[in-house]
């Protein structure tokens, strides 16, 4: 212990590929500096930020307006909500795909449990109001299914809801038949079409839930255990957490939150499609990890997987209103997510997981 | 201070614990009087790190009781009620890596409130770290802390819980020796307020220096209980093994004058690491390599195989220059090595013995590329056979080894193509004394074969069997010390003090 | 089909009962969104519509792509709105999950013409679009006929959540229920995958060898699937060939009517992508000039009908056969 | 060491959560006879493939015929050789989401580069008989591309291919205008569509590759450093393994082996569609992962991964042979795939990863 301050630099080396090779250009990145700017990886993502809203407001005047950023926040709110479970559930290092199934089925499971039967529903004259909560209930059984298949049968979670994801959306396109529905209850709809001060009701419950969610990670006891869960389960075990327990419940908040997205989509789209949800989960990881969440587990912010929403935000909102060609968009869109990715992994200046 | 004071601190009684087939823990037990500091000692896989999460209450014995004080333990589920009894040291780390360290010290206790207050915590971690006199920043992330950092934060916050009983399994086994000095005299010092403990450990002399008695598992069971008095160290072993002990003889050996040298370092720099290194070992030679915590030998020897990359120098195997920091042109010039860290560096956990320890030979076992399993399996029989490592045979995975034989196995790897040069980093951590001699013993039989040898090692019973030991202090070589040295000679020039 | 110069001026009186215009000068930015890119019918649509749009001289903003997304599509119209459409052109392939967009541009009194699909809610100035009951109803009486109403058919179907889809299938079901009684039918959802397409029918053919008849319901991702089976098959013959089997197909693109000529398959039902793209222009225009339409017969030998949202313009959808697959008012002969 | 009958176990508690809550069935699940059964751990869908034969043959005649089963095998080589690829990158420890993508590039952008402008090419006037030689390049180009970023920029391998399976998929929607391609040179649609000794061409082609990648992985070097990358990549470095560079090859070969997929499906189809491949990645992993691949590295062998492709094929072929109802198919194909994946669990006897 002698040399005291040669002695802050890690010992374990987190980067051998890098070190050990000694090639190039790698080791620099990996390097120091990494260090001290490790308190604000979660904002990586904010030069990103900083430079498509310049680029946007030169490729279209209509790009700062008010109505236009209310109009981006109101589109990626019910996808923000799912990054927002996702997030939780990387951090507690597991992994749910089955998420997008549950955006479309637990509104349409949950709405057909109140309509009547010519509208599409079971007709068992369920009071219409009680459609939001049974989509919430829905949404977290799946989530409760996911969990204990996970732990009890000690499964990986990536094939549980892999499986799952096709499942649910079987199940949502098997009691529909495919078919939209579209006799929604008004209390329904509420959520989604709302507007609360001059903003949509979706904007501000997404806004409240990201700030409980970065408070409940930041400064309970129970969000930090997410961390040292997904870090290391066993370490968490003997440090007293209920590690069974949490990630269950992490399970059941994510497929909540999940349905609570659909909630604000239907509100939004006005009718639930047999499509709604599908193909969102590659978003949602996208967002989540260019915003800084490890898939490895136990690293990453919700404040950062917030930032991760906001760049596939602007970037959708850019390509739109410049009017890229259909067929170059996702080409485009894609290109853009890969630099934000580098872009993050520079500033960030860690080796990703 | 002892309300029962005629109640042992802790009893455990007729445990029983299987792990399928494997019998973890066989009708043992033992018992620990209030205020003494007790010794659990045993080979390793005896069982003593499954008695540790059993007193913690991690796992459930098949069959047997604990007590606590004269009371039954808590429900398992009852965490809180466990770790007011008993705070412990686990064998394997607890650091959570993403987290910081003042996180770690008070992971799920972050506050007594509702909200935590994270100044206030990193108060009280660098209030905490500073009482056990642990210098690292309490802000800083955990996993970027050495090995032995990682250790001390351990111990620290195993001793902030207030249990008046703690466990501490193998805690000294990555500390150099100020730091296990410290630990002593903390240990001492909270023997002293009445705090009882249960100390783990491979060194059997650190049992003599701080335990008053002393428990012997051996193939899961009991098999004695005494004060440290009435067992002395060759009893021990005995107990330990079940045979009579021998002390190891590190084995005479004449270094010819004109042997070749098979490894040659000049002037080699890492910034901050070590600085203007000159070695040379020749043939035959065992060369030991020493120094307290961050000397750079550990360093220094993971350049010489290549794993990290010097600044500047020049280094010459058996003739051949490598490619600095390339692992398979030091290889081929003829390195073998262990590295520091088995479980890191040392083996594939998934793959077989066999497999594991042929390797680096893997292209020399069949032609065009292909590896015949036969030929494999042939190779790693006579490894196993003559390094002695008990495992079903070349087939079973090293995962499913005990730390000393997947420690054999990374010594079989090294030795696989009868290396020129064989360098060893820590070869003995945690593993047994007979484990320990055997890998001692296959490191001397390598130089009688003409190799060799730099080991690198804090223990000084490791760097017995040197020809002669270099001393490294912050980077630089201080001191040549010839064969015979006494310990006090060499303890104090790897703390520096003999360097006037 | 109505390959000359329709002047809104003569559609609109071809139109009965129309009314004066309602706004006084027409003119403003013309909004359009595509539904798809990864479609020859919908490239071709996307193509004609900037063409017509630029020869009728109407202001057509930079087309979004919603990626057969109907999320996409809000977003992509909320963000035209903003920057000024004041008519919109959508294709919505998610007919339910339109209706709240389609009430707020009722709020802003921005005229929206839907082509393919029809809106189940919310209020649109004009559907553009051929009746896709009607192309499953051609494709079954085609097939029955030539089949003479006994045998076994496969209908190759498009995704279920998607309401053309669903429309052909039923009516095609329907009408073979109805009329061909004797036919039995197996159903293989393929999502628009021609891989799905090739291994369901593969397997059916293993199964009822005596398969004579074919419908599916893309011709753009089913038709070189569909060939490759029959021609592995050996199934792939001239239509007086005992062994030949029937395939109808559905969308009109060039290699379909390429494989009509070359007598591998019988017939497809043209989708009219230009006509599509032509009225979808048309009506966006008369919208902006304020004109307003009765239900009845137009002059393009199509019929406009009263939804209760709106209104549609029921365009033709002519079979094709080898009679009249040169014919080069088709759109599918038309593209280089 | 003493007790050598008991030293069977592991010691490193693999299976934490099931011993330290203790409760229920769990342990039991994870005990010891999954050791004695590891060899065979790549043959524990076997018993899931002999009841879908059985019930396969009760529900159709025709089933358990030659022709049928022939065409389940065709049917599935391409997935078949793009879960071989999928295989090979997970064992080595890595990630690869845009096989799905190269799979319909590829083949695209190989035959643009021969085909006449009119065609949709590119008009360069390249022999057609380049077109599968190029097809390959491309694909192997991709992967090459994918390890540079994964390795060089020590991104995670997950988000680069989520960004490139984007971007592959973008460019060929960009480069054709989203138009199939059905003006094929004859050499390309050649070895999807031949027919050779009575089986289709693309049976011969995937079953030897199966074998070569049986064989490599069992008794050659560099398949072997497959398994020690993805189980230590440290220790595997330490051993002489040249990770990084083993690691750039097996996402070249995996590369190639989706573009060569892409042959076999553009010759069994007929032309190249905008959509082809998309969407694949799901059943492959589920393929590999039934299969016993691990998702940790390291574990899994090929013949496991083909089991996993039999089952899926075989279950798709039921389910279309059953004339299950369109709108119940993905529920009853992803509960097959839910109880397989549990079957293998608990004949494998071993916690999942
Ligand atoms: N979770 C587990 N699953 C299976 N076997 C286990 C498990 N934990 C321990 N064992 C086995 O129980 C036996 C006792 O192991 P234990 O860790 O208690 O030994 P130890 O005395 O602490 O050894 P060491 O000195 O190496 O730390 C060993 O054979 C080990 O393989
Ligand atoms: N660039 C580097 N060069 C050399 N060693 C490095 C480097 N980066 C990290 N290390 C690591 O730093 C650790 C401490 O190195 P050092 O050579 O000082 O070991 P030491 O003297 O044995 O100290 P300790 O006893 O604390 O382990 C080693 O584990 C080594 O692997
Ligand atoms: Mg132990
Ligand atoms: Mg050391």
């Amino acid at each position: 212990m002698s040399d005291r301050q040669g002695r802050r630099a890690p010992t374990l080396p987190k980067t051998p590929a890098a070190s050990a090779n000694g090639s190039g250009p790698a080791p620099a990145l990996a390097a120091r500096p990494g260090f001290r700017l490790s308190r604000f990886r979660d904002l990586t993502l904010v030069p990103v930020i900083v430079v498509l809203l310049i680029v946007g407001s030169f490729i279209d005047p209509v790009f700062l307006t008010p109505g236009n950023l209310t109009n981006v926040l109101q589109q990626q709110s019910a996808l923000a909500l799912v990054v927002l479970a996702e997030a939780l559930i990387l951090i507690a290092g597991k992994f749910d795909l089955s998420l997008e199934s549950i955006v479309g089925m637990a509104p349409a499971v949950a709405v057909m449990l109140v309509i009547a039967t010519g509208d599409g529903g079971f007709g068992l004259g369920l009071p219409p109001g009680l459609a939001v909560p049974l989509c919430l209930v829905v949404g977290a059984l799946i989530g409760a299914f996911n969990g204990f298949l996970i732990l009890r049968f000690q499964l990986s979670a990536f094939v549980v809801t892999l499986a799952m994801l096709i499942v649910v959306h079987g199940l949502h396109l098997g009691l529909t038949g495919g078919k939209s529905l579209f006799a929604l209850p008004e209390s329904f709809m509420y959520l989604g079409s709302a507007v609360w001060f001059g903003l949509p009701a979706a904007i501000w419950i997404t806004g409240v839930l990201f700030a409980v969610g970065m408070a409940a990670l930041g400064y309970f006891r129970s969000g930090r255990s997410l961390y040292a869960i997904g870090g290391n389960a066993d370490a968490a075990r003997a440090a007293g957490i209920r590690v069974e327990r949490v990630v269950l419940a992490v399970f059941v908040v994510g497929g909540a939150l999940a349905a609570l997205a659909g909630i604000l989509e239907t509100g939004r789209l006005g009718s639930i499609s047999a499509n709604q949800g599908v193909g969102w989960i590659f978003m949602v990881f996208a967002a989540a990890v260019i915003g800084g969440v490890s898939m490895d587990g136990g690293k990453g912010t919700i404040l950062g997987a917030l930032t991760g929403v906001l760049v596939i935000g602007l970037v959708e909102n850019i390509l739109t209103l410049q009017g890229v060609p259909g067929e170059w968009k996702q080409l485009v869109y894609g290109g853009i997510i890969l630099i934000a990715l580098m872009i993050s992994r520079l500033t960030g200046g860690r080796a990703q997981d | 201070m002892s309300t029962s004071s005629n109640a042992a601190a802790v009893e455990a009684r007729g445990i029983t614990k299987r792990f399928g087939p494997t019998v973890a823990l066989n009708d043992a037990g033992l018992t620990i009087k209030q205020g003494e500091t007790h010794a659990l000692i045993g080979r390793n896989g005896a069982g003593k790190s499954t008695l540790v999460s059993i007193l913690t209450g991690l796992q459930r014995p098949d069959a047997g009781e604990v007590r606590f004080a004269g009371e039954a333990a808590p429900p398992l589920a009852d965490r809180d009620a466990w770790k007011a009894r008993v705070a412990c040291v686990y064998q394997k780390s607890t650091i959570i890596p993403a987290l910081t360290v003042a996180e770690n010290l008070f992971i799920n206790r972050q506050t007594e409130g509702k909200v935590i207050n994270w100044r206030a915590m990193r108060a009280r971690a660098a209030a905490l770290l500073d009482q056990y006199h642990v210098d690292v920043d309490p802000s800083g992330l955990a996993g970027d802390l050495g090995v032995e950092q990682r250790q001390l934060v351990e111990i620290a916050r195993a001793l902030s819980f207030g249990a008046r009983f703690i466990i501490l399994d193998e805690p000294t086994a990555q500390l150099d020796g100020p730091a296990i000095g410290r630990l002593f005299d903390r240990m001492r010092d909270l023997r002293e307020q009445g705090v009882t403990m249960m100390f783990i450990s491979h060194h059997l002399e650190e049992v003599y220096e701080v335990c008053q008695s002393v428990t012997v598992f051996r193939d899961a069971r009991h098999i004695v209980t005494s004060t440290v008095a009435d067992l002395p160290h060759d009893a021990l072993v005995a107990a330990m093994t079940g045979e009579h002990a021998v002390t190891y003889e590190a084995k005479a050996r004449t270094i010819d004058a004109k042997a070749k040298v098979v490894l040659e370092v000049r002037g080699l720099n890492s910034a901050g690491r070590y600085h203007d290194i000159d070695l040379t070992v020749k043939a035959g030679e065992i060369v030991g390599l020493a120094g307290s915590g961050s000397s750079g030998k550990v360093g220094l020897a993971e350049s010489i195989v290549g794993l990290r990359r010097a600044d500047s120098g020049v280094i010459t195997i058996n003739g051949k220059r490598p490619k600095p920091g390339d692992v398979p042109s030091a290889l081929a010039a003829g390195v073998g090595f262990v590295p520091q860290d088995r479980h890191h560096e040392g083996f594939v956990p998934l793959l077989s013995v066999g497999e594991n320890a042929t390797m680096p030979i893997a292209g020399k076992l069949g032609r065009f590329g292909m590896i015949s399993p036969e030929r494999r399996r042939a190779r790693a029989r006579t490894m196993i056979q003559e390094l002695d490592i008990k495992t079903e045979g070349p087939d079973q995975p090293v995962g499913d080894l005990s730390g000393g034989n997947a420690q054999k196995v990374v010594m079989a790897r090294a030795l696989v193509d009868d290396p020129a040069a064989l360098v060893v980093i820590n070869p003995t951590a945690g593993v047994d004394v007979k484990a320990k001699q055997s890998l001692l013993g296959s490191v001397e039989d390598a130089a009688q074969r003409g190799a060799g040898a730099v080991l690198v090692s804090d223990e000084l019973d490791d760097l017995r069997i040197c020809d002669r030991v270099l001393v490294m202090f912050h980077g630089r070589v201080i001191k040549d010390v010839p064969r015979g040295w006494s310990d006090n000679d060499l303890v104090a020039a790897m703390e520096g003090v003999s360097h006037e | 089909a109505c390959g000359s110069s329709d002047t809104p001026d003569s559609a609109a009186s071809a139109a009965p009962g129309e009314s004066a215009p309602a706004a006084a000068a027409g003119g403003g930015k013309v909004g359009v969104d595509f539904p798809r890119a990864d479609s020859d019918f919908w490239n071709s649509y996307n193509k004609y519509v900037p063409e017509i749009a630029s020869k009728d001289g109407v202001e057509l903003m930079p087309p979004t792509n919603s990626q057969n997304d109907v999320a996409k599509l809000v977003a992509n119209t909320q963000a035209l709105v903003s920057q000024g459409a004041k008519a919109i052109i959508m294709a919505p392939q998610d007919t339910g999950a339109i209706a709240s967009t389609l009430d707020s541009l009722a709020g802003k009194k921005i005229p929206v013409v839907t082509v393919d699909t029809r809106p189940d809610k919310g209020n649109v100035y004009m559907v553009v679009r051929a009746d896709n009951r009607a192309y499953g109803t051609k494709a079954c009486e085609f097939l029955g006929e030539k089949l003479g109403g006994k045998g076994k058919v496969v209908q190759l179907m498009g995704a279920l959540a998607s309401i053309n889809g669903r429309d052909r299938a039923e009516a095609f079901r329907d009408c073979m229920k109805e009329k061909f009684p004797g036919i039995t039918v197996f159903e293989e959802p393929t999502e628009w995958e021609g891989s799905k397409a090739a291994s369901m029918l593969q397997t059916r053919l293993e199964q009822n060898p005596d398969i004579k008849g074919i419908y599916m319901h893309a011709g753009g991702v089913h038709l070189a699937p569909t060939l490759q089976v029959l021609k592995a098959k050996g199934l792939l013959v001239k239509p007086d060939d005992p062994k030949h089997i029937f395939v109808v197909s559905n969308d009109g693109i060039p290699a379909e009517f390429e494989a009509i000529r070359a007598g591998e398959i019988d017939a497809t039902v043209s989708q009219p992508a230009d006509l599509y793209a032509k009225y979808a222009v048309f009506y966006a225009k008369a919208a902006l000039e304020g004109k307003t339409f009765q239900p009845g017969p137009t002059d393009h030998d199509s019929n406009i009908i009263q939804l209760p949202n709106g209104l549609e313009d029921q365009l033709p959808a002519p079979l094709v056969t080898a009679e009249n697959v040169d014919d080069p008012n088709l759109w599918g002969n038309q593209v280089s």
